[in-house]
């Protein structure tokens, strides 16, 4: 069984040699540890150049995806490294994102760039680290600067990504706060009636309209920004 | 009445010839080997093998045993008997009635179950033949296997991201306390905006286009002319103002006090 | 195999497939399993032809020591079957099958899914519970379902473990199916031809019928605790 000579001695040279290197291909594929020069040489009674067949073989895989590396003492096959990554198969799990997260997403998304002081002022609570970091794991959003204030601290934005997923061209065609009103999305405040009236009116109670205004400002000096 | 090496010799060297047939009885598997070895020994393709010389052959076999005293199991003396009935069957005239097989019929039969015996005898042997994996063909020794990483997709809708938003707006705007402003136009607003003309009126004009730009809003727009003409009358008093109105209900007239500018 | 593209940094298009074909081949190797198309073509988003890509890895790699094949419903590599008695490498001795043992195995994988009665109707004898359950012990037989004829009966078929035993592509890979098709031996009815034969064949005598039945309460109760 071990022995093939039999067989290898009455091919010509060339196949001869094509043969032993079949053969050497075949025991490193199908060996569970790696195998050294002196193991393989074993398997050629008449003597064959193992060292020169495994180089042979060595060169043949370099820049495949698969190749003949030295290890632990031996010869084996390994996936190429560079494409390690690839290999793991990817199982995607559908993943909601918390209420927690949607509101600070959409904190960000209008007011960018936020930080994060200022998100937990317009939530009104605070946001936890773990918040931003589902966010960040999203791609949605991302660090977009630094406010240029004491501490200076991290401005949030959102990324292309997010524009993707959502199915946005661009950053300003959130619709308005105005707007979200128009299609119910925001509920009539009780005491409304005059802030409609505000639209058409001078009396426009002076803080909304002050609040409006900024809004509209930051998104715009963004959009400038991207 | 397994035999491996019954078979593993018959696999080599064919057919066991004779004598042998007879003392090793344990050898076969079952009377439908018995008979496929038979059969064999015609030397002709299945499709073409005398049923009739077959049953003889069997039975003659079968008598053989029993004289050597070799222990002959039921199911190989009830085919004997079965194949008895058979040649009768084929040797008589068929007897009238639909609901029998005829003799060639089951004739035919033992043939298509000899036939089919030797066929999965023929692909056992090629399925036993083929290269078999850890003996013939081997798989990489040492796979690294593909890991399965679990990535989360995050899904929301944009509605949900709006809707979000809005709530939130909502609940800080629900959170303050506004005090809704009075709708009437005040006397002192009317005042303030008068007072802010005054000077740029050298000509008679109608009260009525110093009000502000009011759209409908009728009990608004009363307040307003009713706290322009008071402003007026105010002004007017101080001295600011001159006031004129050509007939009973007619429109009021204003302008600057000349020499005010 | 001969070209040994070393460089495979840049994405141009030719290099591109090289990549593609790089990846496809670690994949192969790094799996413990054969992969199918469908399963390759997800690491490809972007839609690379993953059908020819496979088959030219398989081009290069045929007449090499490894070859690359489709077994059990996906493409993996194995060593060249020619090489069989040179490697030596025995991994499994693998059970002596009896011949009646043999003989049910083909039955079962030509004639699948099967009972044990048509079993014994086409081998013309009653098969002992042992030869099942050493069957069943390879990992090469299972019962696959129930005839829906009175009792119910256990139907069998071979498995995975069968079909990369032996390096078929699938079930109806079997080496001269087409054949025994044709001619009627195997597929159209057996169900029709094993009862015509139980009615007027005495291929089972009584005995092996008691022990027949006896046997397949237990198999059924196998087959229900497992």
């Amino acid at each position: 069984m071990s022995s093939s000579d039999g067989e290898i001695t009455d091919v010509s040279g060339a196949s001869d040699r094509a043969q032993q290197l079949r053969l050497i291909e075949a025991l490193l594929f199908a060996s569970a540890a790696p195998l050294d020069a002196a193991t393989i040489a074993e398997r050629f009674p008449d003597g064959a150049d193992v060292p020169a067949l495994i180089a042979e073989l060595e060169r043949e895989y370099r820049g495949r995806g698969v190749n003949l590396v030295f290890v632990a003492g031996g010869w084996t096959f390994r996936t190429a490294a560079d494409l390690a990554d690839k290999l793991g198969l990817e199982k995607v799990v559908p993943r909601r994102l918390s209420r927690a997260g949607i509101e600070t997403l959409a904190i960000i998304a209008y007011h960018q760039p936020v930080t994060r002081a200022e998100i937990e002022g317009i939530r009104g609570v605070a946001v936890s680290s773990g918040t931003l970091d589902v966010l960040m794991e999203t791609g949605w959003i991302a660090p977009v600067g630094r406010r240029e204030t004491p501490g200076r601290p991290v401005t949030w934005g959102t990324t292309d990504a997010f524009l993707l997923h959502f199915g946005l061209a661009d950053r300003r065609d959130l619709p308005g706060i105005e707007e979200l009103r128009a299609t119910g999305l925001v509920g009539l405040h009780p005491l409304t009636v005059a802030e409609t009236a505000a639209q058409t009116l001078p009396f426009a109670p002076a803080a909304a309209v002050e609040e409006r205004d900024r809004d509209e400002e930051e998104a715009e000096d963004d959009s400038g920004g991207a | 009445m397994i035999n491996a090496m019954a078979f593993e010799d018959r696999e080599r060297g064919g057919a066991p010839e004779g004598d042998q047939l007879v003392v090793d009885l344990d050898g076969y598997e079952g009377p439908l080997d018995v008979l496929l070895t038979l059969a064999r020994e015609q030397k002709v393709d299945l499709t073409k093998i005398s049923i009739l010389a077959l049953a003889d052959q069997y039975l003659a076999f079968i008598a053989t045993a029993r004289r050597l005293q070799l222990e002959v199991a039921a199911d190989y003396l009830v085919m004997a008997a079965w194949l008895a009935y058979l040649k009768s069957r084929l040797l008589l005239p068929e007897p009238p009635g639909p609901d029998q097989p005829t003799g060639d019929e089951l004739a035919a039969m033992l043939t298509h179950q000899l036939r089919r015996l030797e066929a999965m005898r023929g692909v056992a042997a090629r399925l036993m033949a083929l290269p078999r994996l850890d003996r013939d063909v081997f798989g990489r020794g040492a796979p690294e296997g593909l890991p399965r990483r679990l990535v989360p997709r995050y899904e929301a809708t944009l509605l949900e991201l709006l809707r979000a938003y809005g709530e939130l707006r909502q609940r800080k705007e629900n959170a303050v306390l506004r005090i809704v402003p009075p709708e009437l136009y005040s006397m002192e607003e009317a005042l303030e905006r008068l007072q802010r003309m005054v000077g740029r009126v050298p000509e008679w004009r109608s009260l009525i286009s110093f009000l502000p730009p009011i759209l409908g809003r009728g009990l608004i727009e009363r307040s307003a002319i009713a706290a322009t003409f008071a402003a007026s009358l105010e002004m007017a008093r101080a001295g600011k103002l001159e006031l004129r109105q050509d007939r009973s209900f007619g429109p009021v007239f204003v302008r600057s006090k000349p020499g005010v500018i």
